[in-house]
């Protein structure tokens, strides 16, 4: 029983693809293939081909196969990516106000169907597109499997669907393209026997975009000798409080950063 | 010897015993279940005001609510479920949460027949110790003292239907597939406006104000962490109950960052760092903050004072006031919180109070209060 | 033989253990003590050293800890016997070997002092004592009742040593007091004076008065060696907890117990800490005074009684503080009383075999009475309790849920778990910041308060809220996210502090919550961390030397030896007593 | 006296601490050895974004006690190492491994590591960072006692590293012929 050289190894080989291995010498042997996810253990008989299954060379990576009889000799191969077969699409953020510039970022990785990164270089094609308006169009090359892109949002609120597709493979994001801050705080009020209503016009952004419900409009009633506020969130586009005034009052209303009118009422009589 | 012994021992033992029941060698307190009462004729006398509210107060903690209703004067204009609602709190309220656990009474005027004791609380409950101030009337009745309970108004809810349009936010965790690019929810964007840092009787404090500018609701914790000259963290700490965690868009909170024991002197930097993460969220109750007023009290402290008013038609069992206090350049100075130990009933109101140190009081020119809450059941 | 005679002799020993293990091996396989204070406690300690038997630290409680802190031995037997039989019924199995080995103690140790008759009947007592029911269904001290067992059992070769000089007792006398020192250090240092004392003082009288062969310098130098054997012993087979305890001194503020309180002045705690160990004993109080005066060899007994008794009596008088100084904050004080009740037999031995005489059949059936209502009051107080531990709570959802989607990774709390605590700890993966063993905390949120486990911090108003409060301020910093809680008390707290409800357990019975932004804990950094050789001495000695003892008395010949039968005469006048 | 206590040590006391021993035994814990891990981080080279400088010295430390926990979970073929460090592909191509290693009673054992690492891209969002780290160690692999494969070799990985909620994480480590 003697093993005469190292095992004639396959210079290049494809996860998912099987190939074979050739030894010399003659008499029985045990072959151990350790790579990424494999360690397998088999006896071989030398001088005879020796085929790998698909199964154990599904991921890419580098393998040590080794083999031994009296003594061991070893030698390792690289197993590379197969085509591409999903791609991985990260798209930031989530959520944007309209009309920021270089809001929206995108990065693609293919791999192929065994989750190996794919690093031959390939075209892949971001669409963006907002209702039935294309807002955007680019191929961009992969480098070491990866490729990016970065723009800015829309001008109206809505759902924003970003693609990326290389081939026939596609992946599809969504981005909620939200109003910017309120525009035009106004306010009116309405005194009751108790107390005065208050509530907002339509809040919306400076390009017409109605401000989403639940946002927080922050009341306040000013006296001479106190004041008085409420927190009160947008229902259905206005936003609306009671507030105890009895005296003179000037009542003004800010969401955020940004303030709206005021309204001077008189004591109650 | 025989009887000698014996006798020594049992003349030892008692000695001891009164020894132990006349003040030598305090006894430890009972734990965790406040019950039983002491032996007969073991309870003293109700010979001075002070006594009679000590014996009050004992069977108040215990829970023995007949022996103390039986304590109390006859003018009183309590009956006795009233008394146990004022004493005990009702409708889920900080006070029904809450043990008297000690307190400090000090008289304020005394005859032979009428004495007036001002008595400060002190309450363990479940957001930590609370104080209250209360003043007692007692009367000489019979051969003791009996504390005069005043009449207790209840707020009363009137039967009515407060129209409710929910709005809510609630999270859709997804699948269980692997989470990388394809479940992407960004975390709110949330944005500290102001942030101060002050020398405090107790340490540092680091204080401001934060906002949520997202479209979102955002669960909000502000950390900071002190460094020295040679950029070494001294202490890191975070907001904890001095913030109003979840923040609606575009909704402000004050925070206030506490750093017991730390010289301000010896920090160089402060790094400030806000974490926010996307929680389910309701837009109700809304609560009012009517008449607000920065008055002395009667004892010469600067207090803010007003009334919370609930908009909702549910009821608030735990408001929680959290106040920011600004100087004529609109700097925050001081960020102050309390706890309402009455709840809040829908459509009802509730007085608050927050203190801010004395030596702040002259400074401070504006202020802006959020209204934190918790209703049960609602978590 | 007779009735009568039947009643003036002495029950053999077997029979006694027979009926101590009618009357408590069914109550230990039905695992009543399952609901005591402390049962999961020793178990969670067990379940550490099933899997980690030389490494002493544990992670699971405090962010890690030193098992070093209390004497492993009935823990690591505990450990053994659950590779066969799990480790509730592993507790269960010591615990009774335990209560098994006291009415052998009460025998022998009662024979030093009393006739064989009346030790047996003191150690028949001893098997329906409340306070032995007391600490084995309620408060589930096991470590303190295995030990009081075995110091019972080491004390009359004791007196056997410093009486006879025989080597065999030494030897048999220093191997039961190691083991008894492996299961329980406080059992034996207060030991030392409460029971050795009076042994050693009876001891001198009875050289002084030649009853024994010994003189009395012989007899206390005697007793010197083996203080000293014992001493350098017990200092090396509890060695890493000794070294522990000078590394960290107990500083921690006060923690509040109700066994400190005036019993006086609360009628429950009288009951709890009074009425229900003594039982009938507190009947035969005078008497146990006048006799024990009567008679100079029992005097020294009777004054180790009184002032084990005072002691049991915690906060009713102040002598144990003036005593014991910063110690009594930290020590409990039913295992005085249950000490004491010990330390009476004998006289109460006397006393039955007085009313048998007497009375017989009358006696008889009036002692049985006494006794069996005795321990069935103990029984009863049980569920009667207002300090009875929280009704037990079904915590296999928590540990299911610790145990999955690596939620583990993360450290955890429970709130109103009581004593369960323990149990959620010794069967997940998860580790806590809380932790039922108040002399192994060293995080400083929790040594700053008087209170000890945050799972009941209500119970310690201001102070254990205050260390709650303390720990939930730095949840971040210990990686703690998860929080279970069985009492709405704790929700508002929560609520304000930035947790959210996440999941409910049980029906809504225990309700899981969380906080978003904590990161994965990590491991703290602690000096308390015992090094390897401390592990290895830990894991040998305490056991070692149980093997050696239950060696020596199994096959050391002529070890079974009782003391000199002394001779009780009763006062003349007492015409009564044979 | 001497042959009766003999006796009765053959009896019990030989068979009785042959079961503590096999008890004891069986409660020892085992843990591994702590390989020294040398790792080079540039990451001046990384785009469109760059590199924060706090965000360097996380990389540069969760990289190292990646392959720290890689090596002692393929020495002492155990999983829990993994736990933490690794996630998607990454964990389930070295729990595969540790598996088939464990089932064929092999292991691996990486010494003398020196990683050269550098950041190729870095996305806008700061969500994934691309690294080609180039590794120097010697590789012994054992079945049994019996070394079957030794080697002193250079590695090249491209490494795909994804932030988790208190470090880096590996999701993708492919060992590539060249950059």
């Amino acid at each position: 029983m003697t093993l005469a050289q190292d095992p004639h190894l396959p210079t290049s080989a494809v996860a998912g693809d099987e190939t074979t291995i050739s030894t010399s010498g003659n008499g029985q042997a045990i072959l151990y293939l350790v790579g990424p996810g494999v360690a397998s253990k088999r006896e071989i008989s030398l001088g005879e081909d020796i085929h790998l299954p698909s199964r154990e060379l599904q991921n890419a990576g580098r393998y040590v196969v080794s083999v031994c009889s009296d003594a061991c000799r070893s030698g390792s191969f690289y197993v590379a990516a197969a085509e591409p077969a999903s791609l991985t699409f990260l798209v930031h953020p989530s959520r944007v106000p309209v009309g920021l510039s270089d809001a929206i970022s995108g990065v693609a990785l293919p791999f192929d169907p065994f989750h190996n990164l794919v690093r031959v270089p390939m075209a892949i094609t971001f669409q963006l597109t907002s209702g039935k308006t294309a807002m955007m169009s680019r191929s961009v090359q992969t480098q070491d499997g990866v490729a990016w892109f970065r723009t800015s949002s829309g001008k109206d609120a809505g759902v924003l669907h970003v693609v990326a597709a290389v081939d026939e493979l596609s992946a599809r994001r969504a981005v909620q393209q939200v109003a910017s801050e309120p525009c035009n705080l106004r306010i009116k009020g309405q005194r009751t026997p108790k107390a005065i209503l208050v509530e907002t016009e339509p809040v919306r952004d400076c390009s017409g975009n109605p401000v989403p419900d639940g946002t927080i409009v922050t009341f306040t009633a000013a006296e001479a000798d106190g004041k008085s506020t409420v927190d009160a969130p947008i229902k259905q586009g206005v936003a609306r409080a009671q507030i105890i005034v009895t005296k003179a009052a000037v009542i003004s209303a800010a969401s955020g950063v940004v303030m709206g009118n005021e309204l001077r009422l008189g004591a109650q009589p | 010897m025989r009887f000698a012994l014996p006798i020594l021992l049992v003349a030892v033992t008692v000695g001891l015993i009164a020894a132990a029941l006349f003040g030598v060698g305090q006894a430890g307190g009972t734990v965790g279940i406040a019950a039983g009462s002491a032996l007969p004729g073991l309870t003293p006398n109700a010979g001075t005001p002070e006594q009679a509210l000590a014996n009050l107060f004992t069977d108040l903690q215990r829970r023995n609510w007949n022996r103390a209703f039986a304590a109390l004067s006859k003018t009183s204009g309590v009956d006795e479920p009233s008394f146990i609602q004022d004493w005990a709190g009702a409708n889920g309220s900080l006070r029904t949460f809450s043990n008297l656990e000690g307190y400090d009474s000090r008289p304020l005027h005394a005859t032979s027949d009428d004495a007036q004791v001002r008595v400060r609380l002190h309450w363990a409950t479940p957001v930590g110790p609370v104080e209250d101030v209360r003043d007692f009337h007692l009367t000489h009745e019979g051969d003791g003292w009996k504390v005069v309970w005043p009449k207790v108004e209840a707020p009363t809810v009137p039967a009515q239907v407060v129209p409710v349009t929910y709005l809510r936010w609630d999270l859709i965790s997804g699948g269980a597939e692997d989470g990388w690019g394809s479940r992407n929810v960004d975390s709110p964007h949330v944005r500290i406006i102001s942030m101060n840092a002050v020398e405090s009787a107790e340490g540092s404090v680091v204080m401001g104000e934060v906002v949520n500018e997202d479209t979102i609701p955002a669960f909000v914790n502000v950390n900071a962490a002190l460094v020295d000259g040679s950029g070494n963290a001294i202490d890191d700490e975070s907001s904890f109950d001095k913030i109003a965690h979840v923040l609606l868009p575009k909704q402000v909170s004050p925070y206030r960052i506490d750093f017991p024991n730390i010289n301000l002197k010896n920090v160089k930097n402060v790094r400030m760092d806000v974490k926010a993460t996307l929680v389910p969220a309701s837009a109700d109750p809304v609560i009012g903050v009517m008449d607000q007023k920065l008055d002395p009290d009667v004892q010469g402290k600067s207090v803010l004072h007003g009334e919370l008013l609930n908009q909702s038609g549910q009821t608030v069992n735990i408001p929680h006031v959290i106040a920011s206090f600004y100087d004529s350049n609109g700097k925050v100075v001081w960020v102050a919180d309390g706890y309402v130990d009455r709840s809040l009933l829908p459509q009802t109101s509730e007085p608050f109070a927050v203190e801010i140190p004395r030596t702040l009081a002259g400074k401070v020119q504006t202020f802006h209060v959020v209204v934190n809450q918790y209703s049960l059941g609602k978590s | 033989m007779s009735t009568a005679e039947g009643y003036s002799r002495p029950i053999p020993l077997l029979a006694i253990v027979l009926v101590a293990l009618a009357v408590h091996g069914p109550l230990l396989l039905m695992q009543l003590p399952a609901g005591s204070f402390d049962t999961n406690f020793h178990i969670f300690f067990a379940s550490h050293y099933v899997h980690h038997w030389f490494d002493p630290w544990n992670e699971k409680w405090f962010a890690g800890f030193s098992q070093t802190t209390y004497p492993p031995l009935t823990h690591q037997w505990i450990a053994l016997l659950s590779n066969v039989v799990g480790l509730k019924m592993g507790y269960m199995l010591v615990q009774l070997i335990a209560v098994l080995l006291l009415p052998v103690g009460v025998f022998r140790f009662a024979r030093i002092w009393v006739d064989e008759r009346a030790a047996s009947y003191a150690a028949l007592g001893s098997v329906f004592l409340g306070a032995l029911a007391f600490l084995v269904y309620q408060a589930g001290q096991l470590a303190t009742v295995a030990s009081a067992a075995l110091y019972l059992n080491a004390l009359p070769y004791f007196y056997e040593w410093m009486t006879e000089a025989s080597g065999r007792s030494l030897i048999k006398g220093i191997a039961i007091s190691w083991t008894a020192a492996a299961a329980h250090h406080v059992t034996l240092i207060f030991g030392l004076v409460l029971f050795a004392g009076p042994v050693l003082w009876v001891a001198c009288i009875d050289a002084r008065d030649e009853r024994v062969a010994a003189s009395t310098t012989g007899a206390l130098s005697r007793a010197i060696v083996f203080a000293i054997v014992v001493g350098l012993g017990v200092g090396a087979v509890l060695g890493p907890y000794w070294l522990s305890i000078l590394q960290h001194p107990i500083h921690q503020v006060p923690i509040p117990h109700d066994s400190r309180a005036n019993l006086l002045l609360n009628s429950i705690t009288a009951v709890n800490y009074f009425v229900i160990p003594y039982g009938a004993l507190i009947l035969a109080l005078p008497f146990i005074l006048m006799r024990g005066a009567s008679l100079r060899r029992l005097r020294p007994l009777l004054l180790g009684f009184w002032l084990t008794f005072i002691f049991g009596l915690g906060g009713t008088t102040p002598l144990p503080r003036w005593l014991l100084g910063r110690a009594y904050e930290i020590l409990t004080f039913e295992r005085f009383t249950f000490w004491a009740t010990l330390m009476a037999m004998p006289i109460v031995g006397l006393l039955a075999a007085d009313l048998l005489d007497r009375f017989r059949a009358k006696a008889a059936v009036g002692l049985s009475l006494a006794a069996v209502m005795t321990i069935g009051a103990a029984l009863t107080w049980l569920t009667a309790n207002p300090y009875r531990p929280a009704g037990s709570v079904n915590v296999d959802s928590v540990v299911a849920f610790l145990n999955r989607d690596g939620h583990d990774t993360y450290r955890y709390l429970t709130l109103g778990f009581g004593s369960e605590l323990a149990k959620v700890s010794t069967y997940t993966n998860a580790t806590s910041v809380d932790g039922d063993y108040n002399s192994a905390r060293l995080l400083p949120e929790m040594t700053h308060y008087g209170a000890a486990q945050l799972t009941n911090a209500k119970f310690y108003g201001s102070a254990g809220m205050g260390a709650l409060r303390g720990m939930l301020d730095h949840a971040n910093r210990y990686g703690l996210k998860y929080i279970f809680v069985h009492d709405a008390y704790y929700e508002p707290l929560l609520t304000f502090v930035g947790w959210r409800k996440v999941d409910t357990f049980n029906n809504g019975e225990i309700t899981a919550w969380s906080k978003d932004d904590v990161p994965p804990a990590h491991k703290i950094v602690s000096d308390a961390v015992p090094p390897a050789w401390q592990g290895l001495l830990w894991g040998t000695l305490p056991i070692g030397v149980s093997l050696l003892a239950l060696f020596l008395e199994l096959f050391l010949p002529g070890g079974r030896r009782m003391p000199v039968p002394v001779e009780i005469s009763a006062p003349a006048e007492e015409h009564y007593v044979a | 006296m001497i042959g009766y206590i003999k006796s009765h040590v053959v009896r019990w006391v030989v068979p009785l601490a042959a079961v503590m021993t096999v008890l004891l035994l069986g409660s020892y814990d085992l843990r591994g050895a702590d390989p020294t891990v040398q790792v080079r981080f540039d990451a001046s080279k990384a785009g469109p974004r760059v590199v924060e400088s706090l965000t360097e010295e996380r990389i540069l430390r969760d990289y190292r006690f990646a392959w720290t926990s890689l090596t002692q979970a393929m020495e002492y073929n155990t999983l829990d190492p993994l736990e933490g460090p690794f996630v998607g592909t990454a964990k389930q191509w070295l729990a595969q491994t540790v598996v088939s290693q464990r089932q064929t009673g092999l292991r691996s054992q990486y010494t003398q590591q020196n990683h050269t690492l550098e950041a190729v891209f870095y996305a806008p969002e700061g969500d994934v960072i691309e690294l080609h780290d180039t590794a120097e160690y010697h590789l012994q692999v054992l079945d049994g006692d019996k070394e079957i494969h030794n080697e002193q070799v250079i590695v090249r990985y491209v490494v795909l590293m994804t932030p988790a909620a208190d470090r880096w994480v590996i999701r993708q480590m492919q060992a590539v012929p060249q950059f």
